[in-house]
């Protein structure tokens, strides 16, 4: 049944598959239009297959890949919870998957209403004044409300703020956003309930400091206790304050970014509001910002006069576009789509619940595993296989074994401050049995890595391939197919 | 469940979050609203669009209006493709692994590139990235970037930098009344700012205006000083276009898009990124490598990870996390079904059907010639009543029509840029031909 | 990674995963409206499950299944051949799955324009006057047929004709139809050729025949070719011929049942038409007759007059109705489209090349497995595993086999005059690397069971579960689950 | 290939067809179109088409406008269910195979009967193989069927056994003015026909009329001859209603439609087929039953084959080979979303919302009631405008109006056989009422 051919191994010259209405036109000579030194000269190594060579290869393809419609996906960090196939389907409505961007407003009423009400709902949520969604994911929504905290500062003449401060809990597109724009990182340690250390902020407060980017509850899965005192210290300083969003599926309905002192938000649509993930992408990160920030957003901003809906460029503040157009549309679909049928009680129960899932599953495996900061948490937890580690079974271990047992694996090695880390991330979507049936495997294997650590090093068995070679790739990288 | 936990209430889960700071009251939203009733909701708000499946579409302008195969979304919508996370677990996803890797590998013959990664969010995110690259790569700090780089990435580009050390300047191309070349990057002054500060050049084509580029030319000018040559190309061109790669390009970037994935209002779009041997490294986003598994079998996984974010932080190539990669897939599926052939023969229709169509235009005498080079799939041309008015009647009868140059050029007021792609018949042509005749001719 | 459990075994009392708007009328008293002895009085064993639950098992159920998207499916007489995606995306418009079979014709126009296209695309490729859309599969088509020999012959105050001919090569639904209308059933054997024996039909031929029923090309494959003088004989006594046409795949524009003398033909549109099978059905099987059947067609009949569509149930010789409505009308819709998309080249190049390939594996077999009939075949062959099965490899091994290697194998034991049968129809959508590959297995297979025949006795192994146990389950009947 | 072969040409292969009978011109067919091509041929033909996307849908009769949960097609149209052939090879099967096990289970929980098989293609031939397996089983020719039922199945059941020793007789209902009763089979008129030469009684509930007959009065009845019940039964009003098994029925057939499947302009529907254990080898059509594997897991296989054509030829139970096993698919997908508590919710709304239409159209006065007993989803009422010209009119409003029941019951000339499920709002009822109430007083 293994077929491990790549398409390209599949190609037969001369096969077709595809299905063109004829030229009705007259034909152009292209070699005298365009000269023949413009035109391809060697074949185009593109695979010559048939219509179902191409669906049996992508079939059987899909068919090695796992998602959350697969199983349980515990994925802390990215939110995997389930994706409402309702919204698959109205995103994929000819009224909007056909809509070009660039069409006169008159003409997409339809599509601004729904970036217009999305903007609203969105600032809502998270407590802000108003939302662009234009940033494609949550890095460049990081990027977008890092080139606001710049303009902002310019606005005021304040240039000397180079620097933009991040926990060292934090995700690793924080500081790498910081330096795209331009921006100095300084990193600050965590203190030992796993949040900002106060002191070691307060050391580094000073007029050169931009802002200050948070997840919150952080990447630990808890909630920064003192975020009020924080948001102080930092704007006293004269610096903004971004939050990360990525967690914000612990706390809808709960307590609002804006709320906080936050100054800036965004959300990953693709986390929080269960928009499907698609094997990496796309994603959507809408940024929220605070009346001071709104004259900044990326233009354009959908506004709404006399009940029609159009398209403002004209705000001289404007930090200008950070993406072609107005961002992930038809994420932003399935992301209101999400709310609406969710309604206000239902995104405050997704929160709920998450939480308790996550509870859930950290007082059954606490006595297993070594648990850092093991008190109440958010939406998810870290644990640490360190106990497994000295008998040589170490987090990617216990990850391989998952797979065998039909899950998949938490996120591993992150956050960078645990050692041996498995970040686990029930989400509301999962049921009490699911979470019974993981938490007996993670126990099953908690056992055998104490009593026969061995049996744990050749995982996965079941999988189409078995453990792969990464320092391999990286060493000598093949990164395209050749004949 | 709260049993175990030791909780009272799930609210008690919530007392690490500070009194003062929880909500207490209701959010202001609409819902919940029942499957059925939400369709209804959606369906209303939906009527209010005018989309290409019931109007004819003549806008292009960096999205593009193709014919997408259906077979596409039975594919790209099985679950395990599109329910699944970034293959953080290769053994697991060995299905989008494969995938992205031979992305990756149509995209570097596409180009004739070395390396490809598995997607970026869009071609503006593209063109940003390259231009980081080369600024990193040479340590310099100026980017030259032709005018006729379509101005929405050109602008995403300013806006980017605008802090930051890297300075962008824009060279013209070629005003209408200057001859065969018009509509190209001016070389001239190309020349006059080109320098050893140059990081890089950035030329777009075909380019904004349809018309294709003298890349081979432009590249040579910029290997002088040794800067980078950024192409921005489309790839429905490269199926009858000699290669960025060929002609000179160090890094090819550019819109996938016009791939099998529907213009979305815009969004998804498919950004690709495509680099020569030296720049592999300094890539940004996902890679797709090929290795061995334990039992010496074939396989692939992320690789070149000490590139990225979650390795490197603030020393990453780039920020990227979530990319497009289900966008890529969809462009993989969309190329293994048109196959080389079918890709050469969307390239020809587009060629043909645009020049038919600018041809019939011209023939009205009601609308102006603009430019002289040749285009690829899309046009300029200068009707007797302005694009925006044009446009506007058009709609009546069902006609997405052209797009308005005079908004990001204003030296070409009154100036159309008219997208014919494969997917418009010459009955479809003659239609707009015949409106915009009429509407000029009823002098509105 | 198995999960065994039914979906029962996945229920959890008072779990939900439907979605409905709220009832926002007055709530009726039910007891009281209709008394309580007409309520359901014990609860339902429906399963209490999660949207997300259903969505998982029924992925996964549908993971351990194979379908022509999943690889070559040689299944003799079945026709598996590729279904087109375009198909299912028409079928699936709102404008035809959303209509209501009993709206005002003035409001059904297209659908009815699609039946009344389809009856005339269908007449003109089986060369028959009109054709019904009605019959839900081939064996309902069979009835409809019989239907009209019998409506026909009494129509003529011909009361005696009670017998319908069928050969011993026929497949089952033949005999099986004749008798549900009320037919005796006569078989006659094949003669040495694999044809009809015209000396035993001309034996039996006399006035109480009400008609023949074939199918030609055979269910060896093998082309009738004395059809035209079978035909004559058959009309010569008064009885009539109906074509069993579940194999027109392999004629289409080279030759049609009209033409030979049929009066009543069927076609599967789940097999010559490409719409897909759905694991069982839906299919449909229109028939065509002769000019001088047409009146007894079922009603309604589509017309057309002034370019308006109507249905005509005005026929007083009409059999009446055997289906509700208008038959499997999506399924229609798929056929449809085939045709269109085919043109009548297409559909011709598709006999052609079906006949091509089964010619081609036949050639590359011959040489390690019996070819009962081993001449030029049509879209189908039948082997016999015989010398096999003397070394105690049978055709079910063989099949069995075949499953690991990837192959959905071919149908067994049918037709019943050949012994250890496998009928191979690899159809015109397979590519030459494809049947080579098979032929390599099956060769493969030869070898084996001539060298190793005990290993071959143990397959499937590679499925998600091996040989299942047919007696078992017919002999202890377990039907349904239960708690 | 031909090589291999030994041909010169693919039409040597064909050449044991008579050359007399080779068709020497090509068909007569459009085409070929391409997929583009194709689309918008069909848009154009489907725009002729008022289909309850945007009609509302007052219409049943037998096929029913329910919600359909958007799941369901994500499930059903996976590739490796709908592209599979009927599970022969049950090892490569087993996905199908326990889904179809699983559909039986629902049929008999809902029904109250000891085993299903997995589909028949209908409503009305689940009814004609119930009374040929009546006939069979107790050897007698007459069969009793009200007139209530489905005049579809009637007509087919007719059709079918026209011309076979099978006779059927029809059992009136009691007409509108003869109280409480009226709508429901006259039991004064079965008593008189019924006798030890009945093979079955035929009885639907709720009836044609959406009335809800007595089951086991009948089957009491039925009984007492040692004829068999045969109860046809709406699969949604099992929700609230007792099952036809516990009511005394022998054989439960019906129309499985509404559990999840799309009008499809009454194609493909879905047959149910249930009996009670002396039955179960007498049944037609496909069954499936639960085994184990050569390593004593479960497993599913097709069973009591020895009942079907392909093994007993012409002493088969049924001729059926095909059946309809992807709508029995959706039908246990549909199950299964909506769970015990959603399929009482539907069942419930079917019947407020119906009540609730049915009052507010008695209230306007210019519509009238008919019959008096309680009904399910449907009623009849006459109102004062022909259901002709009323349901023409009404189209103007987008409302797909009721059945027309004079086409079938001359002697309810100008009645009306409306159906209101749970998709229909309050608000769409009253719009009805309104619309209808308006042109009746209109005076069309
Ligand atoms: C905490 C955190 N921040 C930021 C991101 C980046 O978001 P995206 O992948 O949408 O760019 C992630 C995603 O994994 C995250 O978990
Ligand atoms: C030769 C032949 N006749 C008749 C039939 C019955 O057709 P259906 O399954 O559509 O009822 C078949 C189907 O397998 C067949 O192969």
């Amino acid at each position: 049944m293994r077929d491990e051919r790549l398409i390209f191994e599949k190609s037969v010259e001369g096969r077709t598959g595809y299905s063109l209405p004829p030229n009705d036109v007259p034909q152009v000579d292209i070699n005298a239009l365009f000269g023949e030194e413009i035109l391809r000269k060697t074949e185009l190594n593109i695979p010559e297959v048939s219509e179902v060579d191409v669906i049996r290869h992508y079939t059987n393809l899909s068919r090695r890949n796992f998602g959350v419609d697969s199983g349980f996906y515990p994925l802390g960090s990215c939110t995997m919870k389930y994706n409402p196939k309702i919204n698959e389907d109205i995103a994929a409505l000819d009224g909007f998957a056909q809509m070009h961007p660039l069409q006169n407003p008159i003409s997409s009423q339809g599509c601004l209403e729904v970036l217009y009400r999305m903007d609203k709902y969105l600032a809502e949520i998270l407590g802000m004044e108003r939302v662009t969604l234009q940033p494609a994911a949550g890095a460049q929504g990081e990027m977008t409300g890092l080139m606001i905290i710049k303009a902002y500062h310019m606005s005021r003449n304040d240039h000397k703020r180079v620097k933009i401060i991040v926990p060292d809990s934090s995700h690793g597109t924080n500081p790498a956003s910081a330096a795209v724009v331009g921006f100095d990182v300084v990193q600050i340690p965590s203190d030992e309930r796993g949040l900002v250390d106060i002191n070691a902020l307060e050391a580094i407060l000073d007029d050169t400091v931009a802002g200050l980017m948070l997840t919150n509850p952080n990447t630990l899965g808890l909630f920064e206790e003192d975020i009020l005192k924080i948001s102080k210290m930092v704007h006293a300083c004269g610096g903004l304050l971004y939050y990360d969003g990525a967690n914000m599926n612990a706390i809808m309905g709960y307590a609002r970014p804006g709320d906080m002192g936050f100054d800036i938000a965004h959300v990953n649509l693709h986390k929080t509001f269960s928009t499907p993930h698609g094997g990496g992408g796309p994603g959507a990160g809408p940024i929220g910002v605070s009346k001071d920030l709104v004259p900044f957003l990326p233009v354009p901003v959908v506004e709404k006069k006399d009940g029609y809906y159009n398209l403002d460029y004209d705000r001289p503040l404007s930090i200008g576009k950070i993406k072609s157009f107005y961002g992930n549309f038809s994420v932003i679909v399935r992301a209101f789509c999400y709310i609406l049928s969710m309604g206000p009680q239902g995104l405050k129960d997704a929160s709920g619940i998450a939480v308790l899932n996550a509870n859930y599953i950290r007082k059954k495996l606490e006595d297993l595993y070594e648990i850092p900061y093991n008190r109440t948490c958010m939406h998810e937890f870290v644990l640490s296989a360190v106990r497994q580690a000295e008998k040589g079974v170490t987090a990617l271990d216990l990850a391989k074994n998952l797979i065998d047992k039909g899950y998949h694996p938490p996120t591993i090695y992150f956050p960078l401050i645990v050692k041996e880390a498995m970040m686990i991330e029930p989400t509301e979507t999962e049921s009490p049995e699911t979470l019974d049936s993981f938490i007996e495997a993670m126990r099953e294997l908690a056992t055998k890595a104490a009593e026969e650590p061995e049996s744990l090093k050749h995982a996965p068995k079941t999988a189409y391939v078995s453990r792969l070679d990464e320092v391999k790739a990286a060493r000598n990288p093949i990164l395209k197919w050749s004949k | 469940m709260l049993k175990t936990i030791g909780a009272q209430s799930i609210d008690e889960l919530f007392s690490s979050i500070p009194q003062e700071l929880r909500l207490n009251r209701e959010l202001e939203l609409p819902g919940p609203l029942s499957e059925h009733e939400l369709r209804k909701h959606v369906k209303d708000i939906v009527k209010d669009n005018f989309d290409a499946s019931w109007n004819l579409c003549f806008l292009g302008a960096g999205v593009y209006d193709h014919i997408i195969p259906s077979a596409i979304k039975h594919l790209v919508f099985r679950q395990e493709f599109y329910t699944a996370y970034t293959p953080y677990q290769a053994e697991m996803s060995q299905g989008i692994l494969q995938a992205m890797f031979e992305f990756q590998t149509m995209i570097t013959e596409l180009t004739g590139m070395d390396a490809a990664n598995a997607s970026l969010y869009d071609g503006a995110s593209a063109v940003y990235e390259a231009v980081l690259l080369a600024c990193r790569h040479n340590e310099r700090k100026e980017v030259l970037v032709a005018r006729s780089v379509n101005p929405e990435y050109r602008k995403v580009l300013t806006s980017v930098f605008k802090y930051s050390d890297i300075e962008i300047k824009e060279i013209d191309y070629i005003m209408p009344d200057k001859g065969a070349k018009s509509g190209t990057v001016d070389m001239d002054m190309l020349k006059e700012l080109i320098s050893d500060k140059t990081a890089a050049v950035v030329v777009q084509s075909p380019n904004f205006f349809g018309i294709v580029e003298d890349i081979k030319a432009v590249s040579e000018k910029a290997k002088e000083v040794d800067a980078l040559l950024i192409a921005v190309c489309d790839p429905i061109s490269l199926g009858v276009f000699e290669s960025p790669g060929k002609l000179g390009a160090d890094i090819a970037v550019g819109e996938a898009q016009p791939l099998g994935n529907p213009m979305n209002f815009g969004g998804p779009l498919l950004g690709y990124f495509a680099v020569k041997k030296p720049y592999i490294r300094r890539m940004p986003g996902r890679i797709v490598g090929e290795t061995t598994d334990h039992d010496g079998r074939r396989g692939f996984v992320l690789t070149l990870q000490a590139r990225e974010q979650h390795i490197r932080r603030e020393k990453a190539t780039s920020n990227i996390c979530t990319n497009q990669a289900l966008c890529a897939l969809t462009a993989t599926i969309y190329l293994s079904i048109m196959g080389r052939k079918g890709l050469l023969d969307v390239a020809t229709q587009c060629i043909n059907k645009s020049n038919y169509a600018y041809q019939s235009l011209l023939k009205t005498g009601n609308v102006a010639k603009v430019f002289d080079a040749p285009f690829f799939r899309e046009f300029v041309v200068k009707p007797a009543v302005h694009p925006e008015k044009l446009n506007e009647e058009l709609l009546h009868d069902s006609i997405i029509g052209g797009y308005d140059l005079s908004k990001e050029y204003p030296e070409l007021e009154g100036c159309w840029l008219v997208a014919v792609t494969e997917k418009r018949s010459k009955d479809e042509i003659d239609f707009l031909v015949n409106k915009v005749d009429s509407i000029i001719k009823g002098g509105i």
